[in-house]
């Protein structure tokens, strides 16, 4: 088999030097009633050729070259090609945790501009190197919250991501953390501030909000975090959309931010792998979950990097570890380093101003369900979402998402995202559809 | 005498910050064809940053040069033997990052019609019944996105069974020998961890575990082969035992590349598992991630696994959401579905038969590399190896060198170290797995190494203690690095 | 003080045929879906060969390792700065590759039918037409595979106008400072070579050129700017030598990363002249090609193009074989096409204006380093440098030290050294040529690099002549080589 | 702009530096007549986002995804992933002709084991690094062959590739080498022997065949070898299907052979870049064209290699070099080094006996027009080969060559190619199109 580097005289070679006289003597030592008696059922392997055909078949049954408007939590955003190909480099695609420094400094340099470049992002002072992804940065950071503050109950917004908010009831569920859920203003889409006021109490842990939240709307911090760190909470800032942060203001005020890389060069691929990072304040360094790298020297006094803090981890601590994670998604970190590299600190506004230009562009034609500002997804009203749908996917666009799928209050509704990948030529036939004004 | 590498120049690199300069681009993009929106208007001014402050400024060729170079400073799978033991660390075959970049399936939105999307939908329905099938498990969920998540997804499913029994009981119960995730994820679900002492065959003691074994008792987390490498011998009376007391086994399947095609967990009692994609199906991690840990479950679970559940209706593949005893989601969407595509692709590639003689050339290249080092390393438990081998460095350490000193002069000759100082049972235990994907060329010059550290050990154990000596990061101090935090860069 | 790189380990790798056991396979075909055929019975035992004697059996992962170590040996623009005078190696943008890849047009076979290739001919038309513009020439032909092909088709082009004139005349001048290529080709012409002396200025001598042609010159063969760097300024008067005379200028394009936007060969009185398209437009050409040397010709040799040459009718693109005049084929096909969309990508990413700032970086860089540097290295010709610098070793050979010497000393400071000892008019040439993908940074290093070289001649001028000393190969011994060359393995 | 590494201020110091105010100053130095006076008239850069757009259109508008019997000198093979991934490394994508030794060890070594695995596949004895493609080695052969007998005649086959046999004529025109051509046996396909016995000469430096030929058919070496080599003439053995040497008995009898290896997963790229190669005996080396990388010692005593016997070479002999070749095709001789590895010594045979098995099917169902052996390509009788590919272009499929367009003599057949590739259902289709017998 082309993946075993071995012949059949050097197979021989090595028995005879353990000492046995056939292969399978290697696990004699299994329990007769252990071992397989017939091979597996699976089909015998298949040429390389073959393998490409059926890929490529699959492919082929599913959308290609849609133009399509879907967001939520998911956005179709140009990948830069140098991206796909730095992180095809051997030496990054196939080595592991960077556990020894003298020969990870590659990766170990990287993560560390990726650390301190989500802190430049986010306004925070610690991040780490990445979390599965948002939906499980989310409760993780909630755990955090609930470590540093000595309290039980989490406070999430109901406008923060559906499925986030599933993750977080299982993750919390078995860990005596009660989560409750506060309201949105169906006025203008944000936080219903006199819900959360209503909610929150002494055993309040975390306030955690969305922004952009899961209908498109930026929501505002300077109200909720004072009204969270007045109760002794702490505010927790979740984003789905990073390219967001390349305009919005730092969330500076909040005590602990979580959130999803997918946007920065990071393909759809029906939902994963993706990047969840967590970053936080300088003081709560000790409870953040995941792996750290740190700045140090070497023998000979020049600079270095190493993993750091990991008497935080499970492989110290075990069952005080500050999480049970272990494998991260460092790859895709490199992929959103090398994105932030490539666009830089003029590109990533650039940018950002395309996606509202876009989607201000649309919704200007269209009826919008919320009056809060937005940046490039936005919630409009269709009398039969399911219908557009079907229309628009006949001329290979895939619509906005039905937002009665999550928000039975808001049937009728149609979530639509726009980034620099939308086509104004799309975005009319998107607009004709649901009947907006040309 | 080291054979395997020479000394050559590596292009030394700032970090971005350090080159960044006003005014390079990296990117372009295209003309706006709609009218452009003033940020402040639109978002109001207070929602606006001004800028980001100290963000890079670089250009397309920078950024290239940056990142090929620090490549350069890594070490890989492609360049050599890679023996992390517990990791699993294999040849990643190249065609799985041409599939899993097929535009039809690499730009599948996780929310787009099922109409358009049955392709990827079939590609996790083909994983999962091939990995019901390697595992002789029931059913499979592939939504965990590594083996720690894995293994809380699968210790979740035993308390939702048992609670829906009407006890959801109290401990969960793991050998001394145990990998951190599993205490870490006990905790995560609400469970006590009690440690169990393996035997000194570094097996689990069966009369030990007999009294540990409670109505209290909600599994047990076994890894098997154990991470020392040894098969649990005694792995049905241990089902039994449990299952008796109406607990469950939940293995880690960590080191499923010493049993594919030779032995099926769902055979000897296993209730629930995790998978390493990662690990025994070849996924590329770089740096650490991504992973995937689907977890295979017996019939007697499935009700509980999370939502949502890939069905069949007419011949469509449709997702499934309505599972009232469901544990809910544990992960947004449907787990690292690219992963999952290389995994399958790699299972193609081998088919039936051919995961048999990966597993067995795996346990083949342990035991040729146990023989061949026995003379010169401690090997505490002398139960026969599967598909890694455990050493400790007590004769090393008489000499004051530790495992970790080895390890680190390995690195001059050109290998990645072995696992160091795990399993903890083991004190200073050197745990080496070499994979089915090594040439025996390869291994030979690993002995080598091995055998002439040993020597230099004793002739000369200052140059092992201060190793690595070739590299261009000498010795790390971690020490400082943890002691005074610098996490970022500042200006 | 060495600033550029550190040493690291650099992995080992024998040869292929070294590591080659029976029975080791890299590669699986599909089964057979129609009766296999015995080769002796199709073939006559007599035709078919029993086995490729010795020929290597590796596995995929051994090959994927071979090849990447191999590389590790290597240096590469995307590792740093390439300053090799004339070769003008610039940074191979990455979006090229993949556009080059796009299915339609990597799988094109060049016999399909013109309604199933018109994509690919737009392609072809694009770039003959943006080339006709950055030159000033009225067409262009893209068969040619580099540019010493490049420049026996111009040469062929202006024979076969001459001898329709009547006299395809005898003699080809080119000046002492010319590349190998132009005589070599000349020759294959059937030209006779007549060498012109350069004057002191580096440039051609009018008053020798004036002398030098006659009825029997067929065409000056002149590289503009010249290889010392320098632009010819009586280039009109040049030209209008030879047109007196009836006598043809054929420019060398090698250097037109110094015009591209700032002049125009077609402005100043060029007839015909190559482009190398993997030099100036940036395509790849790792160990050596591809390339590819399109044409571009004034209409007066049009007609005589090598056929097919691209024609629109009736709003198709289709090839016209129907041309009488012309020299007939180069090469089988339309040339390297694959090398054509690369360059067309590379034009499209700079555009008018952006071609102009590109080569206006060029001349800056090398302005930059020639400035830095005049005071440690002789500069023979003070003319003006455009896009490229050439110094002597005049200083450091009083002290035994040859520009060889100090370019091998290079590599250990990190860099791949500049070209040496061309062009042959200057005694012991270092000709350096930076291009402008270079950063700031990356010509401090080079310039820090040669001024410290330069002092090591004067202090320890043994520790230059025995350089490389950092990489895994030492200097290599040539001499050996060609005395007794071995030129395969043997068992 | 993103390839021009450079900030406005560090433009600013490097012209300080130099002494000039501005950047225009640097090129002050050329003729007021020369300097271009308005921009160049092409259009704005551009992002990569439309570049990529771009060629995808142009993709869009050729054949994609069909199945194909085109042969002809470009074959359908499949090309093994590794090769395409090997090949994008930069330090072998970005590097140049490894003049400088000490840091080109990787090329170098590669071409070492390019020319000796040519050496192996064509039973010759030395093999050169690389030549445009087989067009451009053919005359380069005969050149060599002129060189070597000093004679000045060149015979060459009629069933030599057409476009081959263009290339040469062009070449020899001015060189004093007359070319002669010979015929083929319109019984067998083969060499016309009596043809050539009646052309060959004193005078005759070459005889060159080709085999596989251009119909396909295998010839026989014997009796050309002897009548050439019996009259002092070299033989000189061109393929264009170089898979076949994976079958075929090494030309030994020939003193050179040239050869394109487009069938060792080169794209087919409408045509190039291809790799040719020459090869020949020992004592023929100083007069070979093109790079040669010999073995030696470094000053360490350790293997090395690098490039020799430049004085054949134009940089060194100017005039009197062998060729004027000086960049290559190296990259794609690496890619073929890199096809030979993965396949190796079984893989070639089982490959070419494939090739073999399917054009024997598609060929017993057709009626052929030559009787000789035939290894992937033979031609078929045709009532109307028009009207039948036209009739397959509909079905996705491309037919084969009509000979008629370089063999008017032959018009009314098809030259028809089968690969490993060549799927029996689609060959299906090509014989019921064609009216063979199912
Ligand atoms: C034995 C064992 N269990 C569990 C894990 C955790 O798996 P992951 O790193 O994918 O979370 C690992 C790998 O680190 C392991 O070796
Ligand atoms: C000045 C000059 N002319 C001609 C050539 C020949 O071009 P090529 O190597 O593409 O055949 C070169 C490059 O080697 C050159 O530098």
């Amino acid at each position: 088999m082309r993946y075993l580097p071995k012949s059949p005289s050097e197979r021989q070679q090595m028995l005879e030097a353990i000492g046995v006289s056939s292969i399978d003597d290697l696990v004699a030592q299994l329990p007769e009633d252990v071992r397989l008696k017939n091979p597996l059922n699976l089909p015998p392997g298949k040429s390389e050729f073959e393998i490409v055909d059926y890929f490529k078949a699959r492919g082929a049954e599913c959308a290609n070259g849609y133009a399509s408007f879907l967001g939520a939590g998911v956005y179709n955003h140009y990948r830069p090609v140098v991206a796909d190909v730095l992180v095809q480099r051997s030496e990054f695609l196939t080595s592991y945790t960077p556990y020894q420094a003298e020969i990870s400094q590659g990766h170990l340099t990287q993560i560390f501009e990726f650390q301190s470049m989500i802190c430049q992002l986010t306004g925070m002072e610690v991040a780490n190197a990445s979390m599965y992804d948002g939906s499980s940065a989310v409760p993780e950071a909630a755990m955090m919250a609930v470590r540093i503050t000595k309290r039980s109950q989490t406070l999430v917004a109901k406008s923060v991501h559906p499925e986030y908010r599933e993750v977080l009831s299982t993750y919390a569920k078995y860990q005596g953390m009660p989560v409750t859920e506060f309201g949105y203003d169906s006025q203008t889409g944000r936080i219903d501030l006199d819900d959360l006021k209503s909610k929150i109490n002494d055993d309040t842990a975390s306030v955690i909000i969305q922004s952009p939240n899961f209908f498109g709307c930026v929501e505002e911090l300077e109200a909720v975090a004072e009204l969270a760190q007045s109760k002794g909470a702490l505010l927790i800032y979740v984003f789905a959309e990073a390219v967001s942060l390349g305009i919005l203001a730092p969330p500076v005020q909040a005590d602990i931010v979580a959130g999803e890389l997918q946007s920065f060069a990071i393909s759809p691929s029906y939902g994963g792998p993706f990047a969840g990072i967590i970053a936080t304040k300088e003081k709560y360094i000790r409870q953040i979950p995941g792996r750290l790298v740190g700045e140090t020297k070497d023998s000979r006094g020049n600079r270095a990097f190493c993993l750091t803090l990991s008497t935080r981890e499970q492989h110290i601590r075990r069952e005080k570890a500050t999480s049970n994670i272990c494998t991260n998604q460092a790859l895709i970190a490199l992929v959103a380093t090398i994105y932030l590299s490539i666009y830089g600190k003029e590109g990533l506004r650039e940018l950002a101003i395309q996606n509202l230009s876009k989607a201000h562009y649309l919704a200007s034609k269209l009826e919008r369900r919320f009056e809060a500002p937005f940046f490039n997804e936005f919630v409009a009203k269709a009398s039969d979402v399911a219908a557009v749908n079907e229309q628009l996917l006949e001329k290979k666009i895939i619509g906005g998402l039905d937002l009665g799928r999550f928000y039975p209050e808001l049937a009728g509704n149609v979530l639509l995202c726009a980034t620099e990948m939308s086509k104004k030529a799309d975005m009319d036939t998107v607009i004709e559809a649901l009947g907006g004004r040309a | 005498m080291i054979r395997k590498v020479k000394s050559h120049p590596t292009q030394d690199e700032p970090l971005l910050f350090e080159i960044s300069s006003p005014g390079k681009k990296g990117y372009q993009l295209p003309d706006l064809d709609v009218p452009v929106i003033d940020p402040e208007v639109a978002l109001g001014v207070s929602s606006v940053r001004k800028e980001i402050e100290h963000f890079p400024e670089v250009s397309e060729v920078e950024v290239i040069r940056h990142f090929t170079r620090l490549s350069t400073w890594n070490y890989a799978i492609d360049l050599g033997l890679y023996p992390l033991g517990s990791c699993t660390m294999k040849y990643n075959p190249r065609v799985n990052e041409l599939v899993a970049r097929t535009e039809g399936l690499a730009w599948a939105h996780p929310y787009q019609p099922e109409t358009v999307s049955q392709g990827v939908m079939e590609i996790a329905a083909a994983l999962e019944s091939a990995l019901a099938e390697i595992t002789g498990m029931d059913a499979v969920t592939l939504q965990p996105a590594a083996g720690a998540h894995g293994e809380m997804t699968g210790i979740l499913l035993v308390r939702a069974a048992l609670e829906k029994q009407g006890n959801p009981r109290k401990k969960i119960l793991c050998p001394d020998s145990a990998h951190g995730t599993n205490p870490a994820t006990a905790q995560m679900v609400g469970y006590e961890v009690v440690n169990i002492k393996s035997n000194d065959l570094g097996m689990v003691d069966v009369a030990t575990l007999d009294a540990a074994v409670d109505e209290d008792v909600a599994a047990l987390m076994l890894t098997n082969p154990n991470t020392v490498g040894v098969f649990e011998q005694d792995i049905a009376r241990i089902a039994g035992i449990l299952h008796d007391k109406g607990a469950m086994l939940y293995m880690d399947g960590a080191n499923m590349n010493a049993l594919c095609g030779v032995a099926r967990p769902g055979d000897f009692g296993v209730d629930v598992m995790h998978l390493n994609l990662h690990k025994t199906f070849s996924t590329p991690h770089g740096g650490g991630g991504p992973g995937s840990g689907a977890v295979a479950m017996k019939s007697h679970l499935e009700p509980y696994a999370p939502v949502p559940r890939l069905k069949k209706e007419n011949d469509k593949w449709t997702w499934d959401y309505h599972r009232p005893d469901s544990i809910g989601r544990v992960r947004a969407f449907y787990g690292n579905f690219g992963v999952l595509v290389r995994a399958l692709a790699y299972i193609m590639a081998h088919g039936g038969p051919g995961l048999r003689n990966a597993t067995m050339d795996a346990i083949l290249n342990a035991n040729y590399i146990r023989k061949a080092l026995e003379p010169y390393y401690e090997l505490p438990y002398k139960s026969p190896a599967m598909h890694e081998v455990v050493f400790s460095d007590d004769k090393q350490v008489a000499l004051g060198v530790k495992t970790g000193d080895i390890a680190k002069r390995l690195i001059d000759y050109g290998f990645h170290p072995y696992t160091v100082s795990f399993p903890l049972i083991i004190h200073g235990a050197l745990m080496i797995e070499p994979t089915e994907t090594e040439s025996k060329g390869e291994l030979d010059l690993f002995i080598d190494a091995m055998q002439s550290i040993a020597k230099e050990v004793e002739e000369d154990s200052e140059l092992v203690k201060t190793a690595p000596h070739t590299t261009r990061t000498s010795r790390v101090d971690e020490v400082t690095a943890a002691r005074k935090p610098i996490v970022r860069w500042k200006p």
